[in-house]
């Protein structure tokens, strides 16, 4: 058996907000073995942001285990949790917002190096940022250039290139690649799988686009207001996808090609609201098989051999809801 | 292509924004034509020139910076750009009507939407308040909203939700054209898949022409007859959707496709498109595509590739195929 | 090693004509552009030189009285005429902008440093401190700002160094408020995360990334702080409870003029026109600097 | 609705506390006996121990305060040094004016403000927006007691148009409002101007404009109802402003308000009148903000929804 980097038990994170408890991340397990990639895909609002943050503890859980190489990182102290750092990084969607403006590229990428004290010597370190901008593709003249003169492709690697600056073992990418265009995201793509082969990553790769998850990915899990409803490897996901939702989802896809056409599972309504949500499951509302037990009991994610995980109390055995 | 009377006919249209920092050349010499009922879609990425040809057609280029250049833009036997301002106003929102692209802005947050589709009918039809409203609760039921929420502000309604008014909003009038500028970019794949549908229905109901501006060839092959891509302001490939599909010839437009992971098949690798996007100001001599372009010869740098129809009715501009018309 | 790499030419050769630009450099490189803000910059680097040099350039010293000269109108040997204990008016003004620039400095020096570090504290830390914070806030804002300046100079009594505590304590409110809205703005931000995903510490993540991201509104801020502050005080003056003569004060100078308006319109206008003056060009400065740092305005 | 309103009326005591907390704390520490004042610097010492312990001046500041805020809440702040009469009378005997003066620069500034405002953002960098852009800066720069100097010398001594003081009859309160409200008029005038230009920006717009809406209703209409929003908030500042202001302009034009009275009775150590006008003056510009909170609700249905 693969060894496992990263396992994440029963996760809660859950915001106080004027209109109640909003529950964005709710009882999440999965794990990540070393050098895969997990693709966690879902909507907007689903809380897969919130588990990418969780993980790395920008967000402290509401409840829950992080187990990283073995020791829970929610019980870490100061010190522990800097050490950590150094260990499990992060690219942001947003490479406009993810970079300070008044910092010149170089000192973007040296930060980690400064806060962590990786090099007394000043020489070093700027041999490293040097070797670092190669690495993600960046011309040394861009050194002393500020976020502003780069376009959105450049200041992703930039992103990328400060994540790597600590040896990273793990990287959480939150949509590293949707606010750019579709060249340019095919170039990030690249380069992160170039990047993942030579240092021997792991990623928690989220997006909400479920091509570039399938693309990226080993394992997927598929989020729906704050739960995973599936989770499997993608070959499996894509194929044979069992939650009612993950059909829906997979159907929905817009396909650029004219020789396929797919049958189209149209959802109803919007997703509800991550506040207070009742009882039972998630997907309740919108599922065109739900029966009586689906309102009363909150189905949970069950082996269904295979590596394959579904929370659906109808696995494989689907029938359009009698009303 | 069909033989259907043409609707729209746009003949060498140039669009430029003149500012501080250079001339932007948005739009240059583009010819593209639309027939009745049918959906043509406008392919490109950022600062492709895409919105810019919406707002063209419009006439509603910001101005300034925004100017037309040249050229014309034949809509139902007349050249827009040469009407005055009182008469495109009883055209837009009439026989054109626009969809934008982010749902959350394109309302008016301090009106009902039942009076923002009023609005638009009692502009363009002669009817009394009461019967625009009317026409109001009946549009938003078409586009599966009930029609007892008119009295609600936009703040009340989902992305998707908004979105569907502002389709009620384009479609009250029964325009011959809708101009879809990404229409749903912004919205998640369920809710995109729920208003592509609606959107391919209400086209069909009404027989109206769609000209459908996307990035995503997903969308493309979905719901459009006729494909027009574009890069840095220039129309470098105009052909059916088949043709597109299964034979494109520009080396932009198969970059595109090798970027472009697909869930259908395997692949290990994308074959992204080196480089990055000009600067819009600084366009290139020559094809404006040359310095990313695999297939770059000599003379891309220093020649302007001519509209070339490789065959009926699939036309590109890329100097590797214009000798093959000779 | 990577196999992709940046190679288009075009961009290159843009990337490289142009200089690397700081932000801040950015800034004054538009600031520069903008007319009407040099414009209030040159004015206000004129009355600085005039607070510095008043000894060299003021034709009659401070409180030079010639009883045989007074209430004499604008002439070639008094610019500006003469008040009723014969004193030059010109001069008395050239020597007020000391006062005028130092209060305005001054005031909105103690407004800024207090208003900015409870805005930043309350906003950065959030929880029960922002609340106690914002709370003083509000109940100093259910005070007009003159009225509180008043009420403080009443207390303290008249004079330079109280008038500039009253007026300072008066505008802490407003930069409060700015600041902790910046900071609150800031704190989400990714890059802020990215610092925290990192390792950087609660004052690494405050001095290096929140304080430079939040100066722009600070310094919009202050530049119209000090023509407010400059105003209150001239206000405060002219009511007679701020600086108190003989000091040449703009407003004080004004108000003694003010029984004199109806045959000696002079006395009362030139130190006006002074305090206008002063005011509407650190106002130009002050709209110049908030274009230059808003990106918005960029495109 | 009712119950937000009930909330911030709720909310408004412990800034009125706090208010209260302030102003008395700075008067009582301020030098000066208030018994010797009151009986004037040659009273026998005995008689000024005995006034002291009558007013309870030698209590804890703690007690004296919780006297204060006592008997306030039963309306009654204290009796002026100068007059003995209670200082509760004395000021509503003023107050009239001063809200009346400050209702009036309100109208000056709204009525300048907001239709300058809006022809300079449609006609943005035209001659007339250039022209109204250096008149309301000129406006936020004149100290508005020069200006009200300016004014009377050039109105009343020159032109002899309107009187130079007092506040009876219409033709008084010209000068006194013009005074008071061109700064004010000049920050909305701004204010417009810039909280239109942003909105003409917005997508709305556009979607108006595509619409086929004429140009005069998207502007009046869709963009105006919005900029409104930012509008009315500046407009309930500077009614707070006016209030404050309204004490210099009192003193130009010698009208009898509030401010005058404060103006004089600091002058005379006359705390409790001082610590009632602020106080007074307090509670009327948060009822005012309470109100533009409330007006916002009718101006933005998404904030009404927010009260719900």
């Amino acid at each position: 058996m693969q060894e496992r980097l990263l396992e994440v038990r029963n996760l809660k994170k859950h915001f106080n907000t004027k209109k109640g408890l909003l529950h964005a991340v709710d009882g999440v397990n999965f794990f990540i073995n070393k050098g895969e990639t997990l693709g966690l895909v879902g909507e907007s609002g689903c809380g897969k942001s919130t588990t990418g943050r969780v993980v790395l503890r920008l967000l402290e859980a509401t409840d829950g285990e992080i187990i990283f190489e073995g020791k829970d990182i929610l019980q870490f102290n100061k010190q522990q949790l800097r050490e950590m750092r150094k260990e499990m990084q992060i690219v942001f969607q947003d490479p406009f917002a993810s970079l300070n403006p008044r910092m010149s590229l170089s000192e973007i990428i040296a930060e980690p190096l400064v806060v962590n004290k990786v090099f007394s010597d000043k020489l070093e370190m700027q041999k490293r940022v040097k070797e670092l901008m190669d690495t993600v593709g960046i011309a040394e003249r861009l050194t002393n250039a500020y976020p502003h003169e780069l376009d959105g492709g450049r200041r992703q690697r930039i992103g990328i290139a400060r994540a790597l600056a600590l040896n990273p073992k793990f990287i959480v990418q939150d949509e590293p690649v949707s606010a750019l265009d579709v060249s340019i995201q095919a170039q990030i793509l690249n380069l992160m799988d170039d990047l993942q082969d030579e240092f021997g990553l792991t990623y928690l790769f989220i997006s909400h686009d479920l091509s570039v998850v399938k693309h990226v990915s080993d394992r997927i899990a598929v989020m729906y207001l704050g739960k995973i409803v599936e989770l499997s490897d993608y070959n499996s996901m894509f194929k044979n996808p069992l939650h009612p939702y993950t059909q829906a989802l997979l159907s929905a896809i817009p396909v650029p090609r004219i020789d396929i056409k797919r049958e189209r599972i149209l959802l109803e309504g919007d997703v509800p609201s991550p506040i207070n949500p009742p009882e039972g499951c998630r997907f309740y509302g919108r599922c065109q098989y739900r029966q009586e037990i689906c309102r009363q009991k909150t189905p949970e994610l069950r082996d269904m051999g295979n590596e394959k995980y579904v929370a659906c109390h109808f696995t494989g055995d689907l029938r359009p809801a009698s009303e | 292509m069909k033989d259907n009377k043409n609707l729209l006919e746009i003949k060498d249209l140039s669009i430029h924004y003149i500012t501080d920092d250079g001339t932007v050349r948005a739009v240059e010499e583009m010819n593209l034509e639309i027939g009745v009922g049918e959906t043509l879609g406008l392919v490109g990425e950022t600062g492709a020139g895409k919105t810019t040809t919406a707002l063209g057609i419009m006439n509603l280029v910001p101005n300034p910076p925004g100017k037309i250049i040249g050229g014309e833009i034949v809509f139902e036997g007349e050249d827009l750009v040469k009407k005055s301002q009182s008469e495109l106003r009883k055209i837009r929102g009439n026989k054109i009507s626009m969809i934008f692209q982010d749902p959350m802005t394109s309302l008016n947050p301090v009106m009902t939407v039942g009076d923002q589709i009023a609005e638009v009918v009692k502009l363009h039809q002669n009817v009394n308040a009461a019967e625009a409203t009317e026409r109001a609760m009946e549009m938003l039921e078409k586009v599966g909203i009930p029609g007892t929420r008119h009295k609600d502000f936009p703040h009340q309604f989902s992305g998707g939700m908004r979105q569907r008014v502002v389709i009620a909003i384009a479609l009250a009038c029964n325009p011959t054209l809708l101009i879809a500028d990404e229409p749903t970019t912004a919205l998640d794949v369920t809710i995109q898949a729920q208003v592509l549908d609606l959107m391919r229905n209400l086209k069909h109901e009404f027989n109206t022409s769609m000209i459908m501006i996307t990035h995503d060839l997903g969308v493309v092959a979905e719901v459009c007859d006729k494909v027009a891509i574009m890069y840095a302001g220039n129309v470098i490939e105009y052909t059916d959707v088949k043709r597109l599909y299964t034979s494109p010839k520009h080396p932009y437009t198969i970059g595109l496709f090798g970027s472009i992971p697909d869930i259908e098949s395997d692949e290990s690798r994308l074959k992204p498109i080196k480089g990055l996007m000009p600067d819009p100001t600084n366009i290139p001599s020559g094809c404006p595509f040359h310095p990313r372009c695999p297939k770059a010869m000599d003379i891309c740098s220093q020649r302007k590739p001519k509209n070339t129809e490789v065959e009926p009715g699939h036309f590109v501009k890329c100097l590797l195929f214009e000798n093959t018309e000779k | 090693m990577s196999k992709i790499k940046t190679s288009n030419n075009q961009e290159e050769v843009k990337a490289v004509s142009k200089k690397k630009r700081s932000p801040w450099v950015e800034v004054w490189r538009r600031l520069r552009q903008n007319k009407s803000a040099m414009f209030g910059l040159a004015i206000i680097g004129l009355l600085v030189f005039c607070a510095i040099f008043a000894d060299l350039i003021a034709p009659y010293g401070i409180d030079d009285q010639d009883l045989r000269a007074r209430f004499i109108t604008p002439s070639r040997d008094y610019l500006f005429g003469t008040d009723n204990f014969g004193r030059d008016i010109l001069s008395r003004i050239i020597y007020g902008s000391r006062v005028s620039l130092q209060v305005g400095f001054i005031a909105v020096g103690i407004s800024a440093l207090t208003g900015g570090a409870l805005g930043a504290i309350a906003g950065f830390y959030g929880g029960r401190l922002d609340n106690v914070i914002m709370r003083f806030v509000d109940i100093l804002l259910a005070i007009p700002g003159i009225l509180l300046a008043i009420s403080i100079v009443s207390a303290l009594g008249p004079g330079l160094q109280n008038v500039m505590i009253a007026v300072g304590i008066g505008s802490i409110p407003s930069y409060a408020r700015i600041v902790r809205a910046s900071v609150l703005s800031l704190r989400d931000q990714e890059f802020v995360e990215a610092a925290k995903a990192v390792g950087a510490n609660d004052f690494r993540i405050i001095s290096k990334h929140i304080i430079p991201n939040s100066m722009a509104p600070i310094i919009v801020q202050a530049t119209l702080g000090v023509a407010g502050a400059i105003l209150s005080a001239a206000g405060l003056s002219f009511i007679g409870l701020g600086i108190q003569p003989p000091t040449p004060e703009w407003g004080s100078m004004l108000s003694s003029g003010r029984q004199y308006l109806r045959d000696y319109w002079h006395i009362a206008t030139f130190p006006g026109l002074a305090i206008m003056i002063t005011i509407f060009a650190l106002n130009l400065l002050g709209d110049g600097l908030r274009d230059a740092l808003d990106p918005r305005l960029k495109s | 609705m009712h119950k937000y309103i009930l909330r911030r009326l709720l909310m408004l005591v412990p800034v009125m506390l706090g208010v209260t907390l302030i102003v008395f704390t700075m008067m009582h520490f301020t030098p000066g006996d208030p018994a010797k004042i009151m009986l004037g610097e040659s009273a026998p010492e005995a008689e000024v121990i005995k006034l002291r312990e009558e007013l309870g001046l030698d209590d804890p500041f703690l007690v004296q305060f919780g006297r204060y805020v006592f008997n306030a809440v039963q309306g009654d702040i204290g009796r002026s040094y100068t007059t003995n009469r209670p200082v509760a009378i004395e000021i509503m005997e003023r107050f009239p004016s001063t809200l009346k003066l400050a209702a009036l620069g309100v109208l000056v500034s709204v009525s300048l403000g907001i239709p300058t405002g809006i022809i300079s953002a449609t006609r943005q960098y035209s001659l007339f927006d250039n022209i109204a852009m250096v008149a309301a800066l000129l406006g936020v720069s004149m100290p508005n007691f020069w200006q009200g100097l300016m004014l009377i010398l050039f109105f009343s001594v020159q032109l002899k148009w309107f009187p130079s003081s007092g506040f009876s009859t219409p033709s008084q309160m010209v000068l006194p409002a013009l005074t008071l409200g061109t700064s004010s008029a000049a920050i909305i005038t701004r204010m417009t101007r810039s909280s239109m230009l942003e909105v003409i920006r917005q997508d709305y717009i556009r979607t108006a404009r595509a619409k086929g809406q004429a140009e005069s209703i998207v502007i009046n209409k869709h963009a105006l109802n919005n900029a409104l929003i930012p509008i009315i908030t500046v407009i309930g500042l500077q009614f707070g402003y006016l209030l404050g202001g309204a004490v210099l302009t009192e003193s130009i034009f010698s009208i009898p308000g509030v401010g005058r009275l404060m103006v004089e009775s600091i002058k005379a150590r006359n705390f409790p009148v001082v610590q009632g006008g602020v106080l007074f003056i307090a509670i009327t510009f948060s009822f005012v903000n309470l109100l533009v909170d409330i007006l916002y609700a009718f101006v933005d249905p998404r904030i009404k929804s927010q009260y719900k």
